[in-house]
């Protein structure tokens, strides 16, 4: 949990409107854990205002170094993606809660929708450290949006596309895919209606999961509870759980869903 | 004056300490309600000790779970919140989260909301009792709840009637906080006056609202939001002059304050204090930077004490 | 409809047409007062033809010099004026500027402003009897000038009273346009209409002030100021929002609206037309960019009229 | 009077904060004046939100480039000294009422107060092409603020330096140079207490002189009142000009000093 001038080493349009940025942060990279997210100061000036939650994606903790994959929805990642080699970004993080390792038998999967791929990249960087294989559905709207897929396989996992429009893999949604491939543990993240789909399956076949979740953050670090979602545990009535630090990564069954 | 009490820089000695009706605070930067949760959020960024004083997230009776969300939205230099006073009611915060801030060596000020004038007489008699609190910030201007509320802080009478039961129920100092929704904001600040608080601290946030074009509908979960940021400073830093100009109790300054030379004009203005909310958002260490930045000033500018300067611009 | 009212772009045909309270507009982008001139000033960098409507800068009785200067100061994504009505008195305008806008295909729209009740009767009706006036905008609420000005604004019977006043002086379409420095916008907005508006703009400027570190004054000559530009845009939506909801008169929205988006997120909470003012300093065409903007997003969203989207966020 | 969006071709900082920026814009170098300004956009985003002023500092007909000479003020300058080679920069302009030609006959001078040699310097440009020169009194609190003497000497005119603090040439004010050298003709800029006694000198000798003057500015194009500046003519009590558009040159016996 630092505030950190990071240094941009790479800036990489991986497909238009999507980027791959490394920066140099040293004492991220020791300490970061997937799931976790850095909450990014994109402007010098005051507007846009806010800094933005980006997952971490990446990690080269030889290097000291950290990679973030986003798509620009906005100003802010506009911006983001205007920085170049050598700028300097402020970064506040790691942030939140991230997955949690995986029970040390049983299969192990995860499912990405479209940028959801961000921070379970860095899951299977280092679930393939402790020689864990995953199955990993991966899904998007077309095929060129199916990131990454040879550096995953080449960390020694397998590869399970989907598309939406039927250009590669499976013709359907991630979680069709993944229903007809069960596993012991899965790990999610994707757009909220994915989730919500996955979480429902999860609760049906009683499968182990951990979804990571958006919401509109302020402080990033649990001061304003601006970024709350709806969770239950055991015998409780709903309660709101803050994003930024009892997450993002949430356990499937307490997520409560709109 | 103790010497933790100021700052020796380049062999100037710098008077930081102020008093807010009868809060001791060893320099003029405090947090704002809601944007620094109970403190230990910003431990790990800042030492809490070197703040003037930490005024924690509103308290109400009984617990309360919020508003649907989303419950921010940037605007254009702001930031429109919809919180809607979630907090675990006052006796968790009395047992749980009060005693982890009895370590530090500073004044914890705690903001109050209520439905009722009841509530706050409830609230004030509670944590009059409770360790370890330097006064109580008295929420009459709350944008983002049904009841109560700013309600409370657009009505003179109404507002003068919170301010007396409040008094009634602690012997602590009370901080009445005012809204700027208002027609006159020095007619509140006379009446609460009046009604005897003991410092006055402005603006909570400005109603506002932001539109989905895509949904058309309100982004926020509960439609109306308030408005806080460097947007609103200009309207905050009129509140504050215009208030100063009429009603002799300190106050503590709000509203967009980013930088020191923000926490200044809202001194000049007529602030005793200031707070800051958004920009620990946007900087975690804000307050240590504009604490940072108001000593170079003062050293800059000769000025010995703060308090010369609170008001200054009226002079 | 004439053809002239709408656009046609890729075969979609786009109705754009609006009428505020008697006042055809052929689309739904104005002008805000005294953010541009009397029209000729933009003149070289847009065709007026293509506007909704020309508002122009507040006329007095008299001639009025202006206050001291500086009397603009920028403030985060806002900007504080305080001009105080510099304007050649209506029988100069009526004579020498009105004249000049004739050949122009465009409602113009004029807006007064009094120091007392009668001078708005008396400037009602010397412009009642002026060609080329589409319709008065009733300043309530400016906040520069030393009387009238936002005080008729801020008391609901003294709106109404201005309001008879110069419904009684003239039969054009009256439009009144209102302060967001009250406690309640909608309670005002109800008494106006009452008292026989035909139509609302709001918001007028909210009350600001900035102070200089160096000078330890105001920046403004005259001290405080009316804040403007996008830091506003919550605020003034937000007013929109809540006295459609109420009062049944069409509105023109206005505060902080630079792109379509801005100008788009005014209709669905409530305006049938927008007034861009600050904008134009930003960008002198920036109207001929929010009405492209408005168009494109009519089509992109198979909205055949205009009208459709007034307060589709209530919906 | 267009909207442009020019090309920045040079950016040079001629000493810490001052910097001389030469822009592509062929419509402005061809209409352009001297003493007309250019009001400049200095952000994208809408923070810092208006334009700033700028003089007109240099133009080159041919290459069809506009140069600009400015100190970083605050953040708007500050933003544009942070443009570079390749950038573009919406512009505004050429504005306002710039400098009248000087009457055939008698001695011209120009008295410039730092900065105040902005625009100052496309006034010599243009005096050398028409073969009139002139007496230049360069002030500066110090040598090394003395700006473009040598360049200005090229032009054929005569530099008279003085500094504040005696670094070089006569130590003392520009004016009091000035009256020690009177002429028949003065073209002023510079701060507001150089050009006020200017101003009470050509009075009092009754020369004829013009001043450019500041003020903040909203619009630019005279539509907004926010640039007012206290003017007298022949017999009038004083009214409110607009900078932008009946300046920000003025007839020297017109502006009404505080
Ligand atoms: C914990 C966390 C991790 C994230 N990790 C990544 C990541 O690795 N890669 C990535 O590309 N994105 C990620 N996001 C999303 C990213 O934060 C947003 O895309 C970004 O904040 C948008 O900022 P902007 O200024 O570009 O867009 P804006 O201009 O702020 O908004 C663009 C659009 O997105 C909507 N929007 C903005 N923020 C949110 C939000 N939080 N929830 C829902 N809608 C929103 C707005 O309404 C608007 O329609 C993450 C979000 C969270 C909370
Ligand atoms: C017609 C005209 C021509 C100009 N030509 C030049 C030029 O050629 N070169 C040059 O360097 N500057 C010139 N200026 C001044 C220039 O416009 C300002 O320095 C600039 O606007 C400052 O912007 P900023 O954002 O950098 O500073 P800001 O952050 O806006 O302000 C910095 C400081 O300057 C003060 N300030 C800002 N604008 C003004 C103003 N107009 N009058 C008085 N005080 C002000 C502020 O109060 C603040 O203290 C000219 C001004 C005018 C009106
Ligand atoms: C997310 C958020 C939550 C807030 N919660 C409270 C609150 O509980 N009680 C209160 O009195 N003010 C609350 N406020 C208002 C702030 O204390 C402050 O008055 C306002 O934000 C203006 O200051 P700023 O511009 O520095 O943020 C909240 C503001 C924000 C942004
Ligand atoms: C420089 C300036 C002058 C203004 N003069 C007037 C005026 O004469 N009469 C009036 O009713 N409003 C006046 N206004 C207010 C605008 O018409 C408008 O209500 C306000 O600026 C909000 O819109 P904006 O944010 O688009 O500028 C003025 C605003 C500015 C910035
Ligand atoms: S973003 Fe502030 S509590 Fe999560
Ligand atoms: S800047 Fe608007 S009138 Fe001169």
């Amino acid at each position: 949990m630092l505030i950190t001038d990071a240094v941009v080493i790479n800036q990489e349009e991986i497909i238009p409107g999507f980027f791959r940025m490394t920066m140099s942060a040293g004492e991220v990279a020791k300490n970061a854990r997937p799931g976790q997210f850095l909450h990014v100061r994109c402007a010098d000036a005051l507007d846009p205002l806010l800094r933005r939650p980006v997952s971490i994606h990446a990690v080269d903790r030889e290097k000291g170094e950290v990679a973030l994959f986003y798509r620009v929805a906005g100003r802010g990642t506009a911006l983001l993606a205007a920085r170049e080699k050598g700028d300097r970004i402020n970064i506040l993080g790691p942030l939140g809660r991230g997955f949690t390792r995986p029970e040390s038998s049983g299969k192990v999967s995860v499912a990405a929708g479209g940028i959801g791929i961000a921070p379970l990249y860095f899951l299977l960087q280092e679930l393939s450290l402790i020689n864990t294989y995953a199955n990993v559905f991966l899904g998007a709207a077309t095929k060129k949006q199916l990131f990454f897929s040879s550096e995953i396989e080449a960390l020694g996992h397998s590869v399970f596309p989907a598309t939406d429009d039927g250009t590669a893999g499976y013709h359907g949604t991630v979680v069709e895919l993944f229903t007809q491939n069960l596993s012991d543990t899965v790990y999610g993240c994707g757009p909220a209606g994915m989730l919500k789909s996955l979480c429902r399956i999860l609760e049906q076949y009683k499968i182990r999961g951990e979804v990571s979740l958006e919401e509109r953050m302020g402080c990033g670090v649990g001061a304003c509870l601006s970024c709350a979602c709806k969770t239950v545990s055991a015998g409780e009535n709903y309660r709101y759980s803050r994003v930024c630090v009892e997450g993002p990564v949430f356990p499937a069954g307490e997520v409560v869903w709109a | 004056m103790t010497p933790q009490n100021g700052g020796i820089i380049n062999g100037a000695k710098t008077k930081l300490a102020v008093n807010i009706g009868g809060i001791a605070m060893k320099n003029p930067v405090a947090t704002a309600s809601g944007t620094f949760g109970f403190g230990s959020e910003y431990a790990p960024y800042i030492d809490l000790n070197l703040l003037g004083a930490l005024v924690v997230k509103g308290i109400t009776l009984q617990p309360r779970a919020g508003n649907p969300t989303p419950r921010l939205v940037e605007t254009t230099a702001g930031v429109l919140n919809s919180i809607g006073l979630q907090n675990p009611g006052v006796e968790r915060f009395v047992g749980e989260l009060l005693p982890g801030l009895a370590g530090y060596d500073l004044p914890v000020i705690v903001n109050i909301a209520g439905d009722t004038i009841q509530d706050y007489g409830q609230l004030a008699a509670r944590l009059d009792r409770a360790p370890g609190v330097a006064g109580l910030e008295v929420n009459i201007s709350c944008p983002n709840v049904k009841k109560g509320g700013m309600q409370f802080g657009s009505d003179p009478d109404m507002a003068a009637e919170v301010t007396r039961v409040v008094k009634a129920g602690t012997g602590k100092p009370v901080i009445v906080k005012l809204s700027p929704n208002v027609t006159s904001i020095v007619a509140i600040a006379e009446q609460v006056a009046r009604a005897g608080a003991d410092a006055l601290s402005m603006i909570n946030t400005l109603l506002g609202l932001a539109i989905d074009l895509k949904t058309r509908r309100p982004v926020l979960g509960n439609g109306l939001g308030g408005l806080s940021g460097p947007a609103v400073k200009p309207v905050a830093v009129r509140a504050v002059w215009q208030v100063y100009r009429e009603v002799k109790l300190p106050i503590i300054g709000m509203g967009g304050i980013i930088t020191a030379a923000d926490a200044i004009e809202f001194i000049l203005a007529g602030a005793t204090a200031v707070a800051l909310g958004t920009a620990n958002f946007v900087n975690p260490r804000a307050t240590m930077d504009v604490l940072a930045g108001i000593k170079r000033y003062m050293i800059e500018n000769e000025v010995q004490d703060i308090n010369e300067l609170v008001g200054a611009a009226h002079r």
